[in-house]
């Protein structure tokens, strides 16, 4: 039978699943035992044990310094920023987006400046967001925003774009105004991609985060392990950026699932009865 | 631009910065003990200090105007501020590095063999000038190596690696690094014993305008050097405080500060700031700074960018004088005054 | 007397000629079909009558009035796809149009206008024989069902003339059978005029009170696309307006708004609910 | 008319879009003039002058100390960098796409795996990627890499997943077997995607290679950003930013204008005759 | 003696039986049409046909043996949507079949060898009358256009038995019968088995030699899911083969494979070239 013919069973699909991150774990076993054998010190690979004492000091062990869990502290922190971040730019990308996708002279006059705006790297530009945002958490927030709501305002642009210029006739024949063709037919009809667009999103919104609590913060999943890098204490980083990891799936899952309940309608399950 | 304005009035509340590294974790202290509150209610105003742990951008914010004043070391506060035209004054001088700061080898124990080496460092920063110096004094010039430039963060990942035989660098880093059993120090700071110094500088016309904040910073600066420096309980909770937020522990923050010639004395600070041998520190920092293109705009010599010596004494061009060191806050605690 | 009256019409395209010197008067309550070769310029006819685009030359007349340059709720439109809203339950789509005219904010009522509202469809909702899917998205239903969902929701605000671009192109010929006598029943219930564009002789010969032909009346073999389309055949197949009680005797407005349809609710079940689901 | 119906002219459309950058441009001029009438010597906002100074000196003035045009060096480094990175990216998410969107066991294995490796923020496991790829060229190129193939690798898994059934049902029964169906149906009919896959690749792209060159590099756009942040030269940070977001925008419009051209059958123009 | 033999077929999907017992055995050359509710199957026994998919019970005999679990050459097939390659060229799509059976390793001729390829389809080019679109893409030609290729790639391989899944449904009647005529020509020619599903009962008629109507068989109103279709009426229209010269008179492989029907490209011209592009 030909290799695309040939599926997997069911459990035979869990096992092939695991098998890379079994992997991965066994290399890394392996290899941090070897540089352990060389250098019992070594901090590059620690052991999963050591990382396992260091989940257990930084989660588990309230701090000396503030009688606090330092870990869930961190994550408090960052998901809050990555929180308003997002929820920021999916405004501004569903308020800009769907103007600029219905109304054809808003879109010729942000189109060309969202997309060259889009290109630029927001870290090349940090010092002129602290300048103006300062350094507290605004800054911090404003670097997920630049960093996320263009390209998200640009989906959703297009999406807007996208609807069928018959539905719009359509909603006109039915005597709507533009205000109520917004809210009607282009806001529910870009939902899906919206938050298609916030799951993208939030891949280099985590990345932006990280870069932001580098500059300015004392708390967060990013400022930690920026802080922990100058003693390369990995037994602490890799810990977190999995627990930033798992994290992000935990949300990239739950939106996925907001859109298959919330919006029935575009998943087109059942099909034709 | 409102900030800018803002800055010669009268205020009352104003914003310092600082960043991680071991002769400036008192500031954090100071915030989260309340001794910064303490001083400044007794002065009538409030003074935020505010953590920012890349100490490039701290600089970047002061110069912009967002901060009062800013944790820098000698050279950067010739380059960044006073060479963008923000004249500062050095308020506190905390402490200088004897030792803070070295050049490293893999496998060789001889400076002298750095001679063609590729040079991993972070680029026109302290380690930077403590290369130029340290090849200087072997009779060596920058052109005899390569310099790479790394960022702070990645330098100790980066040493790990085939690629980096020679580094400079400051602690913690440069402590995390010795640990390694290849690692040789050839060269520290102590070899250049006062050149790189640590300061809490402050905008010069807010402090003009504003002397309470002078008074208020360098308060509690001193009242937290005497707790530290103790040998009680408090000492030790406070040292440990900081160690943590260092990201260490107690002990290897304590060796973070062997290698830190702390002015806990503020009488020590006013001696160190008025002895004739900063000057010529300062010298050899501009003469280094202009030969790489960075002090200043276009700076056509080095003496484009003036500064002010305790004692009325100047170095450069007196029209632009940008950076003054002026020990009278430290000598007001010193005697007591405050 | 005629609802609608096209004068000298012709439409280029970058400089292609598409349609040209087309007249057209249609009196209220005609069931108009067009048919023509594919690409002749048929949707673009209707695209014009609708206001969606405005033609190079001449001039549309409805009631005697020129045509706002847009769409309005006087000309309603059923096409073959993409004819009502994914996201709106059957229901829901029903009760948009009403909506949209009582809200003209939001466009959406809430709590008892909105009840009222959908008890104002539920009627037509069982005249297109949809009320035991009334609940379910547009995705969930077949092809006819759709259509019927369209031509339910295009009707709603009774509008003076029903303009439909092939509705039934897509659909097997058992469905078209009822999809033609659900029309047909509307039509004759609400009195509107209809305008038909399909490719399907047969249908065009059996539904039209008139049938009109497109054409290109002039070739040139060297540029074929100098020329454009015009009218080239235009039959009378049956007196337009079968309940003829109320048609308006002179070009007098206040007969013509007189002969507004009745309401779809108001108009009797047509008892069959063809095309259930299997 | 309603708003959604009023279309610009032609020349209106031009204007519009020259809008927002020359607003821009004003609000810049006025902040920097006024930031130049407090202080002279500002650094933060630098006159347009200055920043043609700067870049006449940069790229147009030999370097005093090696004779060499500086931003031109930068940017070829720059350049070298991101095409390898993207080439190699481009290439994983050739094959492995491919392979996870056709053969269902690959796609098992790999899925979850590539799924959670995308969410990895390649920044926090810089120490790893030393290590397995020294501290040269090759960690460069590895982090644009890390930070791009996983998402194009995505893409295209998703884009061979969604050729339709029928094709592929079709293409059986013209007795292919799967090297040729991989070869014939799902590479060509993958490729628009690949270049959609790429050009929203080369977003993160440009910001890795700017991490990246903070690494350890003696050229680069992103090493001369890095560089002369320690001196505040805004003067040279602008025109380099510029630079990189109009370098960006001319990569962006030449994959579009590639995938146009190369693929006509892709972009539905023509309709049907 | 027959081609195709189906026994006790039966499908379920996630406990919902879709088929049960479905026996059937098609002689060669046979027209066979398929009809039936939608929903009922009718397409999932074309699938298990094809190998696409596997029945739950029972099983499919070709030529006496059962069929492989995949899609093989000795089946053509031919949807409603997406039968052709949207990425090639109207003469590459048919010259496709012919590269993969030359070129194992990269599916892909070059050279001589294509040239040689692309002139042994130009005949079926004709045939299918496109060779004026030779160079189109598929989105480039109209909807019949698209099918006429369709059914001319699934033909360049000569397969046993040729399986279409409603090909023309979304095809006007015109275009229809144009396409009738061409699909009736070519199982003339060639002396393939034909299996066709359609919606639309009077081309059934028209088209086969023997109508097959999918049904259920017994309806439980209170789970109305319970009960699969089958086949409730087998009607003979008209002889099998129409050239009975090459038919086999037992069930003899050899005689079978020697029934293989005569190359497209050796067969005579239809002579017409219905739905050129206006
Ligand atoms: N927006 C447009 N720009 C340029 N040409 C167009 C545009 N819309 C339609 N055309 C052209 O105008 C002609 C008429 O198109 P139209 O869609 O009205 O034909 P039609 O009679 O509806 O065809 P069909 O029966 O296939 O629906 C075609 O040649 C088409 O290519
Ligand atoms: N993969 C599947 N999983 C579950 N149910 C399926 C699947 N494929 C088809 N079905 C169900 O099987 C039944 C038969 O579907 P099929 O497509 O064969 O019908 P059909 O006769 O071809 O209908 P139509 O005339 O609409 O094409 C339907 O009820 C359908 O919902
Ligand atoms: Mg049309
Ligand atoms: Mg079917």
């Amino acid at each position: 039978m030909r290799l695309i013919n040939q599926k997997p069973s069911r459990i035979a699909r869990y096992a092939l699943g695991a098998l890379p991150f079994a992997a991965v774990l066994l290399i890394y076993s392996v290899a941090s035992k070897l540089r352990h054998m060389e250098n019992p010190q070594d901090r590059l690979l620690p052991s999963l044990q050591q990382m396992a004492a260091a989940v257990e000091r930084m989660a588990f062990t309230p701090s000396k310094r503030t009688g606090e869990y330092t870990m869930w502290l961190d994550t408090l922190a960052s998901l809050e920023r990555i929180g308003i971040g997002m929820l920021v730019s999916t405004v501004l990308a569903l308020v800009l987006g769907i103007a600029m996708g219905a109304i054809p002279r808003i879109r010729a006059t942000l189109a060309p400046f969202v997309g060259a705006f889009s290109l630029i790297p927001p870290i090349t530009v940090l010092p002129i967001l602290f300048i103006v945002f300062g350094l507290g958490e605004t800054a911090k927030i404003a670097l997920i925003v630049v960093g996320t709501a263009p390209v998200m305002t640009r989906t959703v642009a297009q999406a807007t774009a996208d609807v069928p210029d018959e539905l719009l006739v359509k909603v006109q024949t039915l005597g709507a105004n533009s205000w109520q063709i917004v809210t009607r037919v282009f806001v529910p009809m870009v939902l899906p991609r919206l938050i298609g667009a916030i799951r993208m999103g939030l891949v280099p919104a985590w990345i932006f985060l990280v870069s932001a609590e580098a500059i300015a913060a004392e708390q967060g999943l990013g400022y930690r392990i920026f802080l922990v890098r100058r003693y390369l204490a990995m037994d602490v980083i890799l810990p977190y950026v999995a627990w930033i990891t798992i994290i992000a799936y935990v949300l990239d899952r739950a939106f996925y699932l907001l859109s298959r309940k919330g919006l029935r309608w575009a998943h087109g399950e059942g099909g034709a009865l | 631009a409102p900030v800018q304005d803002a800055r010669a009035q009268d205020r009352e509340s104003f914003q310092v910065c600082w960043s991680i590294y071991a002769g400036w974790m008192p500031w954090g202290w100071i915030e989260s003990s309340g001794l910064m509150d303490k001083w400044a209610d007794k002065y009538d105003i409030s003074v935020d200090v505010v953590q920012i742990n890349d100490y490039i951008e701290s600089i970047n914010q002061y110069t912009a105007g967002r901060f009062d004043g800013c944790t820098m070391t000698n050279m950067d506060a010739l380059s960044i501020p006073a060479g963008g035209g923000v004249d500062t004054t050095a308020l506190i001088v905390g402490d200088f590095s004897n030792g803070n700061d070295g050049i490293v080898l893999k496998n060789k124990d001889e400076l002298s063999a750095i001679e063609g080496m590729d040079v991993h460092l972070v680029e026109l920063s302290v380690s930077h000038y403590l290369l130029a110096r340290a090849l200087d004094q072997i009779g060596l010039s920058e052109r005899d190596v390569n310099v790479v430039n790394v960022s702070d963060a990645d330098l100790v990942a980066a040493f790990d690696t085939e690629d980096v035989q020679a580094t400079v660098t400051w602690n913690p880093l440069l402590s995390t690094i010795l640990k390694k059993p290849e690692a040789n120090e050839v060269f520290d700071s102590s070899q250049i014993p006062g050149e790189i110094i640590d300061l809490m500088v402050v905008n010069t016309e807010t402090l003009r305008a504003n002397p309470e904040l002078g008074k208020a910073l360098v308060g509690a600066w001193y009242e937290a050097m005497s707790i530290m420096s103790s040998d009680t309980q408090a000492g030790r909770d406070a040292r440990t405080w900081m160690a943590e937020a260092a990201g260490t522990d107690l002990r290897g923050y304590e060796s973070q500060l062997e290698t830190t010639q702390m002015f806990y004395d503020p009488a020590e600070a006013v001696e160190f700031t008025r002895d004739d041998k900063l000057i010529q520190t300062m010298d050899f920092v501009r003469q280094f700074l202009f030969k790489h293109g960075i002090l200043g705009q276009g700076a056509p010599s080095p003496d484009y960018v003036g500064m002010q010596f305790p004692g009325g004494e100047t170095l450069g061009n007196t029209n632009n004088i940008q950076l003054r060191f002026d020990p009278s806050y430290m000598k007001m605690a010193a005697e007591g005054e405050l | 007397m005629s609802v609608l009256e096209v004068r000298g019409l012709g439409v280029d395209y970058d400089g292609v000629r598409v349609l040209e010197r087309i007249d057209l008067s249609v009196a209220a309550g005609a069931f108009c079909t067009v048919v023509g070769a594919s690409g002749c310029g048929k949707s673009t006819f209707l695209r014009i009558l609708l206001g969606q685009e405005r033609p190079t030359r001449g001039e549309v007349l409805l009631d005697g009035v020129p045509i706002p340059p847009e769409p309005m709720p006087d000309r309603g439109v059923v096409f073959q796809k993409y004819s009502v809203f994914a996201h709106l339950s059957v229901r829901d789509n029903l009760a948009l149009p009403l909506e949209i005219q009582r809200a003209r904010g939001l466009g959406r009522l809430f709590g008892r206008a909105r009840r009222q509202v959908r008890a104002e469809v539920a009627d037509l909702l069982h005249r297109i024989g949809l009320e035991h899917a009334g609940d379910r998205y547009p995705g969930q239903l077949s092809g006819g069902m759709q259509q019927r969902l369209a031509i339910g929701q295009a009707l709603v605000l009774k509008p003076r003339v029903l303009l439909l671009d092939e509705p039934f192109g897509a659909l097997d010929p058992g469905i078209k059978k009822d999809m033609h006598a659900l029309i047909l029943n509307l039509w004759q219930d609400t009195g509107m005029t209809v305008f038909m564009v399909t490719h399907d002789i047969q249908e065009a010969f059996q539904l039209g009170t008139r049938l009109v032909v497109f054409d290109k009346l002039r070739h040139d073999p060297h540029a074929p696309r100098a020329f454009g389309a015009t009218i080239t055949y235009d039959l009378p197949l049956r007196p337009p307006q079968p309940p003829a009680a109320d048609r308006p005797a002179g070009p007098d407005p206040a007969a013509a708004a007189a002969s507004q349809p009745p309401a779809p609710d108001a108009a009797p079940e047509t008892g069959e609910t063809p095309d259930a689901a299997p």
